[in-house]
């Protein structure tokens, strides 16, 4: 069979695996799981390919890139499929923002700002949706907003997917007098400065566009000093480093954060010098949480495949430098 | 309408992912489509942004600004061949701008905040409480200024990196190295998390599959 | 698309210490006249009064020009109330209160407490203010006296940068020295950039096989110095692709960058005596997106094959993305960024990779002139005085720290005022 | 004189520039010159777009390899720019910002320009993994301590690294990989990255003085045109 051939096949197989599987979807079937043994023998088969590539490469035969990436390809997507109970170990600084957020009293001020976009979803969204679904079980009040421009909308859907929940749609929260959601503005930490003095000169109206006067949650909220906690989810710039600098400093609002893998290491400064009450790192910053908060989530289910990744990626390094060095450092494979 | 937007997203993130088996048809599609639209994207906000939000809506306040826009006039002079060479003129500007700025912003944050920030006790008495205490953070305050220092004499252009000074510039790159290793790691963890979100994508959004 | 520079202001600590304590001495002196003129504004009472509780105002409030500045900003400067000390203290914060002229009082700021000064940056110069600052509870407000008139000074030179003066002047001093040695024939030694060595090669590789150079200048604007020195370099290698007959191809993400890399390639093709040669097809602008340029600069990569590709300028994630797609079609691959968290992925993937500061010496280095050359040495110096710096620093802080020797101290002082950047 | 201009006109900005930092008055030429930039760049676009379409209508006219993607490609230029311009589907007039939600820009640009971003962006993890394979190898002393940092950074931060040292003694603590990943962080890593920093900054001020002065000019062409 010609290579095209082959293509369209594959091509076809993939249109159709789409297609009966959306349809199922709109049908209303369930997902899928891997029960326990499927698990087991998944990760058996991809360690003993892993193996089974060691083998080959010692042979002197160096596998094809499509090979590593098929690899990576399923290291990430075979493990949302598991459920295992992982064995989390949650750091004090996890612990620290969870107990900051329960020792609120009910009707406390939540202030949470979105400054990330969708690439950093994956790490920053899990935090999101299970700090507000914290928020709310403890009826406290949640305004939110963003300094990045897609911000705002992944608040959004945020709370959508918090009220999928039952006993969250149970407690009957109402937009404007539970939770609100001011939108973006532009200019950086000049936003935040200014909301020092006034929320209302940043945010003259919120995301609907109702005017910040008639929304009843926000009606009082004046500056930072109405406000009773705040957590800043953040990608980058600005984000928490901002955030201290000026509403942690200058403004004395108590702060907690979720950062990204990249971005965390440069916040531990900030809470040990006690700026930061809390910080969530990563994936396994928001699998913590979530194990804090006993509520599963996708932090949890995520950081099954951010592992896998990671030893993949160990794996194809070791694998990498074992062949290397057996051939006695002058292997023809190439390298820099 | 929903369901458009679901599968037209889902087609063109498979589209760009079809690029690790080979270049394809699908692949130059999504590229095409990426790259009118993008470019689109990007024209529009520059319009709005700049050229309506800042010089438009400003310059009856500040009448210095019919200065860039000239130069940027001058700019669109490369289209009359003859006098082409007029759009050098806002090109000069800008590399004089550029190098002004960022001269003394390097001096200030890169140099003189650096190298203040290396200045520290290679031991004290702090060590012997608080968190931090112990050999780790001795050793670690030591290799802090031993390392930049080494760095620096890695960077060094005028002499050959021979003899005692070649060995020092030696620890220096070994230092870097780790640098490299360390910002490698980091990164290589962040950039798993994407790939998650897309798959997460594929399988949960669009296609139901998973939870 | 902005210019970023870390804002900078406000005094060296010592100094202003002795500014604020000569101020309040003043007002003290002063504080009669005051009282007598303005009387404080009657306590505001926001709600029933059976629940008030009186606080204490702040005292010493005084007004004061802020230092070296454009004459567009006051200080404020206070003693909070003394019921801020308490533990379970009523005070929620402190307002100031401003009067333009003799105009009315205006709120201009809400502070928490424990604030004890302000800067007002929304004055004018030529103008006349007063202030005074309210203590709040939940219920009232407790009003301060009001500080003398004051307005907003310009001051021409700002002696708070004096330090960075003199350290501008001695970086750039060394290096303006040393391009007027070499200009006058002296022969100079710089070490050899690997990376830099490569490139001639690179491009007579290109040649040999008849495919194309891609040149990738990074995806920031003009406004980054790395695309400033990738186009300097870019002057460099074209003008040997112009002598060698090669072919380059440039594409970009920015639109003044595309109409700058048409003026360097066509220059150094003019300047090698092949202006025909040129065309404006060399040099394309494709998108200002991040990843719809490097979706693009993939597609040309796998399409055209080129033999050599240069990495050069301000790269963020793409950076291993394009090494290693590059790599795929067996390009030689010279990369140079002064982004420390992708040098490592270009050192991977890439041929020879030109690390922070070697790319911004490249031009001069590859120019072979004396007079670069010199501009070479001079940074050196720059390097020797921040090593010596940072071993009379250290020394001095373990030997001040370790067995207090109070000389020492005084060094590393001097020395932190030096390097002090606000 | 068509270099001497030029070059008189960035010794100028430059030199205002850099003494601008010592003038108060002149503090706000930065931010001038910065809304001058973006002008520029505007103007610039009409260049960058120009370019954009003449390569795409060129290739379509003269039916060059692919030139059914250049069609793809302007028609998604024009839709874009028509969109924006216009302010097609915008939320209330005219007046509403060009990225209000419900517009037909900000539609696109959500169901369009962001899955495609994200997933190029994705690409990464699958080149990060070829990268390990093929090139992160312990050639020689240098590579090794790199492979070394980003090996230890990689196990600290997941479950495995504390299983592998767990058995170290707490006196030891700084042993124990997530620890040890932690003071690399903060000690090797800071070193070689202020020493990188230092070099660039170093660099930074000599280039530009050397365009300031106008010792480097290749960008105009060479030394001696």
């Amino acid at each position: 069979m010609s290579t095209r051939a082959k293509e369209l096949i594959a091509l076809g197989a993939i249109t159709l695996f789409a297609l009966s599987f959306y349809l199922n979807k709109v049908w209303g079937r369930g997902t899928f799981e891997f029960p326990t043994w499927l698990s087991a023998v998944v990760i058996a088969l991809i360690g003993l390919s892993l193996l089974w590539i060691l083998v080959l490469t010692l042979k002197g035969r160096l596998i094809e890139r499509r090979v590593v990436f098929v690899y990576v390809g399923f290291a990430v997507a075979l493990p949302l499929f598991m459920s295992f109970s992982q064995k989390i170990t949650i750091s004090p600084e996890v612990y620290q923002l969870h107990d900051a957020l329960m020792e609120l009293p009910a009707g406390s001020k939540v202030l949470i700002s979105f400054d990330y976009d969708p690439p950093s979803a994956p790490e920053l969204q899990p935090m999101a949706e299970s700090i507000i679904r914290v928020c709310f079980e403890k009826d406290l009040k949640v305004i939110v907003m963003g300094l990045w421009p897609q911000g705002p909308q992944q608040a959004n859907l945020a709370l959508e997917k918090v009220f999928q929940d039952s006993a969250i749609v149970a407690k009957n929260l109402q937009y404007g007098k539970d939770y609100v959601n001011l939108g973006f503005q532009a200019g950086n930490e000049f936003v935040i400065q200014r909301m020092g003095s006034s929320f209302e000169s940043m945010f003259p109206s919120d995301y609907e566009g109702t005017p910040y006067k008639e929304i009843p949650l926000v009606r009082n909220v004046r500056n930072f000093s109405n406000v009773d906690f705040s957590v800043n989810l953040s990608a980058g710039f600005p984000g928490t480093v901002e955030w201290v600098q000026i509403a942690v400093d200058r403004y004395g609002l108590p702060m907690g954060a979720g950062n990204t893998a990249v971005q965390a290491p440069v916040m531990y400064a900030y809470l040990n010098a006690g700026q930061l009450e809390g910080l969530l790192g990563g994936m396994s910053g928001a699998a913590e949480f979530e194990a804090v908060a006993e509520y599963q989530a996708k932090g949890t289910k995520f950081m099954l495949s951010q592992s896998f990744a990671h030893v993949v990626v160990i794996a194809f390094v070791i694998i990498g430098n074992v062949a290397f060095f057996r051939s006695g450092r002058k292997s023809k494979l190439r390298g820099n | 309408m929903e369901h458009f937007a679901l599968w037209l997203s889902a087609f063109l993130t498979l589209g760009i992912l079809s690029f690790l088996y080979k270049d394809n048809p699908w692949y130059k599609l999504s590229e095409a489509v990426f790259v009118g639209i993008s470019a689109g994207f990007w024209f529009v906000t520059l319009f709005w942004d700049n050229l309506v939000g800042k010089f438009w809506d400003g310059w009856q306040d500040e009448p210095m600004l019919w200065v860039g826009a000239a130069l940027g006039f001058l700019m669109l002079l490369r289209l009359v061949p003859r006098i082409g060479w007029i759009s050098r003129w806002p090109l000069a500007f800008i590399v004089g701008a550029t190098s002004g700025l960022w001269l003394m912003n390097y001096l200030a944050s890169n140099i003189m905040v650096q190298v203040q920030a290396t200045i520290q006790p290679l031991f004290s008495t702090s060590y012997a409480s608080g968190p931090d205490a112990g050999w780790g953070a001795i050793v670690g305050s030591l290799v802090i200024v031993v390392g930049t220092f080494t760095g620096l004499v890695y960077f060094y252009f005028s002499k050959e990196h021979k003899g005692a000074f070649g060995a020092t510039a030696r620890v220096g790159i070994f230092f870097i190295m780790i640098t490299f290793g360390a910002s490698f790691g980091y990164t290589v963890m962040s950039r798993m998390s994407l790939l998650i979100g897309r798959i997460d994508f594929l399988l949960g959004d669009w296609l139901g599959l998973i939870n | 698309m902005t210019f970023h520079r870390g804002r900078t202001s406000s005094l060296a600590s010592g100094f202003s210490a002795r500014l604020i304590i000569v101020i309040v001495v003043i007002a003290f002196l002063a504080a009669p006249a005051m009282w007598s003129r303005a009387d404080g504004p009657d306590i505001v009472l926001a709600g029933s009064d059976s629940a008030l509780v009186s606080l204490a105002p702040v005292t010493s409030l005084v007004a004061a020009d802020n230092t070296y500045d454009n004459g567009d900003a006051l200080r404020l400067t206070w003693v909070p109330s003394i019921d801020d000390r308490l533990i379970d203290s009523k005070i929620i914060g402190y307002r100031v209160y401003r009067l333009a002229g003799t105009g009315e009082p205006e709120a201009i700021a809400d502070l928490p407490p424990g604030s004890n000064q302000y800067l007002d940056e929304t004055v004018l110069r030529d103008s006349v203010y007063s202030y005074y600052v309210s203590t709040l509870s939940e219920r009232a407000e407790f009003p301060s006296n009001r500080t003398a008139v004051i307005s907003p000074q310009r001051e021409w030179i700002n002696l708070d940068r004096g330090y960075l003066f003199l350290i501008a002047l001695a970086i750039a001093g060394a290096v303006i020295y040393y391009v007027t040695v070499a200009k006058r024939g002296k022969k100079l030694f710089v070490r050899k950039i690997a990376g830099l060595e490569a490139i001639d090669d690179a491009v007579g590789r290109a040649t040999e096989m008849g495919r194309p150079v891609l040149f990738i200048p990074g995806i920031h604007d003009m406004d980054d110095v790395q695309t400033l020195a990738a186009l300097t370099i870019l002057g460099r290698v074209s003008r040997t692709i112009a002598d060698y007959e090669s072919k380059i191809f440039m594409p970009v993400a920015r639109s003044l960058v595309m109409t700058a890399g048409r003026e360097v390639i066509k220059s150094s093709y003019q300047a090698a005596g092949r202006p025909d040669a040129y065309s404006d097809d060399m040099v394309n602008y494709i998108t200002d997106e991040q990843f719809g340029y490097v979706a693009a600069v993939d597609g040309i990569m796998v399409r055209e094959k080129p033999a050599t590709v240069f990495l050069l300028g301000a790269f963020f994630a793409e950076s291993l993305i394009l090494a290693e797609t590059g790599n795929s079609v067996g390009a030689i691959q010279i990369a140079g960024t002064a982004r420390p968290a992708q040098l490592p992925f270009f050192i991977a993937a890439c041929d020879f990779t030109l690390i922070g500061e070697e790319l911004f010496a490249a031009s001069a280095y590859l120019s072979g002139e004396p007079r670069q050359l010199g501009s070479l040495k001079g940074q050196d110096v720059g390097k020797v005085i921040a090593m010596v710096v940072i071993m009379i620093g250290v020394i001095s802080l373990t030997f001040a720290e370790a067995w207090k020797i109070e000389f020492m101290q005084d060094i590393l002082d001097r020395l932190s005022v030096v390097f002090s950047t606000n | 004189m068509r270099q001497l201009v030029p070059l008189t006109i960035t010794f100028c900005v430059g030199t205002l520039l850099i003494v601008s930092v010592f003038i108060p008055p002149l503090g706000d030429l930065e931010r001038t010159f910065t809304l001058w930039f973006d002008i520029i760049a505007v103007f610039a676009f009409f260049l960058g777009g120009g370019n954009l379409l003449r390569v795409h209508i060129n290739k379509l006219w003269r039916r060059k390899k692919d030139w059914g993607f250049s069609i793809v490609t302007l028609a998604g230029f024009a839709t874009m720019l028509a969109a924006g311009l216009f302010k097609i589907g915008n939320p209330g007039d005219i007046a509403t910002a060009v990225d209000a939600p419900g517009s037909m820009f900000y539609t696109i640009f959500d169901s369009v320009v962001v899955p495609l971003g994200s997933t190029m962006y994705s690409l990464l993890a699958f080149f990060v993994a070829s990268a390990s394979y093929r090139a992160f190898r312990a050639k020689n002393r240098e590579a090794t301590l790199l492979l070394l940092a980003a090996f230890i950074i990689l196990l600290g931060r997941t479950p495995f690294g504390l299983m592998l040292t767990e058995w170290v003694p707490d006196s030891f603590s700084l042993l124990q990989i997530p620890n040890l990943a932690i003071w690399i962080m903060n000690s090797p890593n800071l070193a070689g990255q202020r020493a990188i920093m230092i070099g660039i900054g170093l660099g930074v001020v000599s280039m530009s003085l050397r365009l300031i002065l106008g010792i480097e000019r290749s960008y105009l062409g060479g030394d001696n045109a």
